[in-house]
């Protein structure tokens, strides 16, 4: 398949096509948004069957074959954020605490778009055989990308302001502690523990690939849809350079995540999931941490850049072309 | 601090409207300040700001504290020092009638 | 089948139950009800189900199979609001305000009561197999009888009370961009652009005739059961007339959609689909756009006679009678 | 309009609780008649009118806003003349003490 | 027991936070004191009490009123002898200015 | 299997381990929680799933094969809350209100133990086929057990304590029309009702051996967890008497249930499930029962020992052990 082939095929997939419903009505001015204590519950379980699927295959998983991934998953953990700081703060001219605010976003992880990218392979793997299925272990890869850029930003944030610590701690306490932490990780762990047997009783309401877990992620992406279009009449406040960045910055991330996921012999989906990761941007773990710590940092930019633009390229355009890259790195 | 009235002790009822993140930080200040105890409930609002992080629809918290004129004042000038420059926050003080005056003062 | 045989089959399906059960809880006067937020959580996703699937099914029809039923459809969506002002305001004596909003509920249309209808002609169509499947494009009837009644019967009411127009303007937009129009037009859409493929994978979850679907409806139906049995204590408020209206105009309605969907070349089951469609009356998008532009109507009758009275007489008895006033037509 | 008080401004707090259809059309009344912000939350009641439209179990919002005396005024008249006779609505004023002022008058 | 204002009449408005499982009972014995209407939305809070039984995170209803002085005094009365022992409440009083005062005193 | 076989077995269930998940999370001050109206909507549709299903095997099952288990869990309704009270007030020396809050809690029983000892019967069926599917009219005795106990207790707290008597009998009413009844009861009579064609369109939706079903528990057991984990606090101050009590009592009556229902005919399941109602502690209905007709009885006492001590332990220790005992009663 040609890119605009993959480009078709990911933008006419449901997940992509509820997404920009959301768009349209908030643009024709619905005021049609789902209640927010239903898309919490959504997002608790999409994230703990992220979880429990991963760890059901962690447990099957050698070492060895982790090692590698991991290693090169907190490698970009450390790269992103300090990226993304060095061209805001000295390329963009953006102030300190704007730049470490908006590394904060970069340099962690979106568990939606990690979807996304799941889901794209395995409609590749679908349509073309000789596509190996996506590593099981991918949910261990982004628990492990979540949190350190996040602590890498605001470190250097409070460093260069020189701000209190005391806050600092409590904050990075609960970056760990989040939601999405306890579900990605406990979830892991259960997975893990309670093994096969006890995991197909559970799989038609867990499994990613399921009919269940892929609905429910139309009806959260229709919300994030319209989330990101309340953003987009922020457009204009971003300025020309972060509308910039929040695209080049993740094609360039993502592609060299696809090409370090091929190095750490990731397959050829693997890798594509792993460049979407470090292209993607937080916006839930990310933004109170970096409005509790800087508060001076503007929220308009690191929301707006975050959600309104990076979300929406990575999932209708990014995740193809990251998959090229992939495919291009090992070589086919 | 206290004065007597027909209704009761006169206090005074301090309402802070603030964005959700500050919800932790300001109850635990609020107690330093000389709150006994306090009340939250959510909602949503505009203002001059237009944005609000941390949250995508204007979401706040609502906190409601009986205390005596000192810890008022105690509390509106910590207030105006730490958060009216950089957060979306509004707060109030008005004057109030309790029983037991002595539990919140 | 007779008539009874039909109302029992009607009356003991888990659908009805539920509303049933839900009606008792209030008169015993339990305290239980559904939280808000799950109530609108479920109508997002029954709503948005309806329109994927009538999507899907409508890429599949011809442009000239749709035509005349929908052209039927609007031709209903234009007489049953004015014939539902000229009973009341000329036979009952109501005043203009009050007229007018009872007539913008019976001339829209209750999403539920439609899928009430469709699950009772799966039922037919599994006992009898010389009756056909429902067409798959009602759906799109469905979006098409929404709006129009609404519309026309506001407008009534404001041209014949004079008041200022530009809230008017404001009202019907909102009802254009409902959350019930969003759902299933932007569903519509969606189903029919993602063609057969993409639809098969989440098919379990939205399928109308699935088991989650179903599901999800009786507890839909438990808390209309409750809203509804709240409103019994009004029905003394609402007057003889408005009684036997909220009876008889779904009746004669209810026959005549069957009619002319038969006219229109529809199955039987398509033709009592639309004959329900006709004799249901609207208790979602109607009540909010009533309140604001007819202030001086009262709600207790409009919402009464809606919610208590026509819902239960449509789901409980009507849905049978429409299905033998579209036999009758079919001559069979 | 406004007078200084040892804890601050004194001003007018406007509490409106009406049908929630009501909000948005309330939240643009009450920018044209002089209030900078408000904060809006939800809730139930009773009254003297039973049934509440378009909503199915008595919900309601509660919009409050801190305005100068006027504008106050200006609000309550206008609630009264618009609102009072066919919606389920009250409204009252009550008296509070602000840090900077100026912003919400 | 009202007096007229520039703002309306003055009634007062009492305020209640009190455990959610008493909401039924606290409304039908505010009714039966003279209160016309209430309003009431939900909450959390901490005081000197702990724990809150029947819910498992704190939470409660915040009921208001506005009523005569004379119910004032008669619901705080009412508060103290029957609640403020046992449960995890609180009340206060303020004056507030209204338009038909008449409908709520 | 052996008692450490069975114990294993159960601890490394995805239910057990998502209410330990919950536990830790508490713990390590996560902030995470379920949303109240989620956690409420979860209930609805599990309370409602076991009634349907709970019905459409009453309607099956002989009116003589009912009648001993039925009249036996009668019995441990009228015991239970005597047994408790009596220890409570005379070895443990508690007040009258606090001893009959308590017995309130212990005489009721809590829904989602009885569904965890449902799934540990359904395990044990699987690997041993010797074993009997436990008996389909369980929720049936569910049901009868749900509110005796709660009657019996505050009828001798209100005796003891001299309290007027208007407000008991309006709080009977509510515990008699609580959530919990009208979805039991109501299901129950849906199900049997409905029979076994309309209860197979919705059966994988709503079968408590199902993937939803499980897997919607386990959000569940997640959030009980976190509440439980909320109150291991307070552990110290319900002090050493309580704590015994809140193991031992349970201890007793399981075992007492499981021979009880033994000797009225029950399948060694029916009678694991039955001595597993009659040890575990109601949170939902008797806590606010309790808190309106003995104001003075402490919350921190019956809350924490029913939640922070008994259901855990019947969860993750209990439920084996009254297996046990039943197949020692049946002389296995
Ligand atoms: N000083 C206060 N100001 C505002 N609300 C309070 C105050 N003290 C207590 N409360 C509220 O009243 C409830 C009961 O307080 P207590 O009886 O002291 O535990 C708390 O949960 C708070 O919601
Ligand atoms: N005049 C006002 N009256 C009541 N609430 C206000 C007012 N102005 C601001 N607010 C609230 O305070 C929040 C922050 O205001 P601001 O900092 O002006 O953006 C708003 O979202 C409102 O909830
Ligand atoms: N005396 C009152 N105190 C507080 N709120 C009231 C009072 N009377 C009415 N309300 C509120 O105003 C709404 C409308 O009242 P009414 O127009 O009298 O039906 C009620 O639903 C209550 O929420
Ligand atoms: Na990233
Ligand atoms: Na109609
Ligand atoms: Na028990």
């Amino acid at each position: 398949m040609d890119m605009s082939g993959l480009l078709k095929a990911n933008l006419l997939n449901p997940i992509a096509l509820s997404f920009a419903l959301g768009i349209v009505a908030r643009l024709i001015r619905s005021e049609f948004s789902l209640p927010k204590d239903i898309y919490t519950g959504i997002s608790v379980y999409l994230l703990f069957a992220l979880g429990l699927k991963g760890g059901v295959e962690l447990a099957d998983a050698s070492f060895a074959s982790i090692l590698k991934p991991a290693g090169m998953t907190i490698l970009l953990g450390v790269i992103t954020p300090l990226s993304a700081y060095g061209t805001l703060r000295y390329l963009g001219k953006f102030s300190i605490s704007d730049s470490a605010g908006i590394a904060a976003h970069y340099g962690s992880v979106s568990a939606v778009t990690f979807v996304a990218a799941g889901n794209f392979m395995t409609a590749m793997a679908q349509a073309n055989p000789a596509i190996p299925p996506v590593e099981g272990f991918m949910p261990t890869l982004l628990a492990l990308l979540e949190s350190p850029g996040i602590h890498i930003a605001l470190a250097i944030g409070a460093i260069k302001t020189a701000r209190p610590e005391q806050n600092i701690k409590h904050v990075l306490h609960e970056v760990l502690t989040a939601r999405t932490m306890v579900l990605l990780v406990g979830g892991l762990i259960i997975g893990a523990l309670m093994g096969h047997k006890n995991w197909e009783v559970v799989q038609p309401f867990y499994d990613s690939k399921g009919a269940i877990f892929r609905g429910v992620l139309c009806i959260f992406l229709l919300e994030m849809g319209v989330l990101a279009g309340a953003r987009l009449g922020d457009l204009r406040k971003v300025g020309p350079f972060l509308f910039v960045f929040a695209i080049a910055w993740p094609v360039v991330h993502g592609c060299l995540g696809a090409w370090l996921g091929t190095l750490a012999g990731l397959s050829v989906g693997g890798a594509t999931v792993l460049g979407t990761m470090a292209a993607s941007a937080s916006y839930i773990a990310a933004p109170p941490a970096v409005r509790v710590t800087l508060p001076d940092a503007n929220p308009t930019l690191y929301l707006t850049s975050a959600l309104a633009i990076t979300f929406p390229f990575n999932v209708l355009f990014g995740i193809p072309l990251y998959f090229r890259a992939a495919q291009w790195a090992a070589g086919m | 601090m206290m004065s007597a009235s027909p209704l009761g002790t006169t206090l005074q009822l301090v309402t802070i409207i603030a964005e959700p993140v500050l919800e932790e930080q300001l109850t635990r200040e609020l107690r330093s300040l000389g709150a006994r105890g306090f009340s939250v409930s959510e909602g949503r609002g505009q203002g001059s700001r237009g944005i609000r992080a941390s949250d995508f629809g204007g979401a706040h918290v609502r906190l409601e504290c009986v205390v005596s004129a000192a810890s008022a004042h105690a509390i509106m000038d910590h207030m105006a020092a730490h958060y009216f420059a950089h957060y979306a926050v509004i707060a109030w003080v008005s004057e109030v009638h309790v029983l037991r005056g002595e539990k919140y003062a």
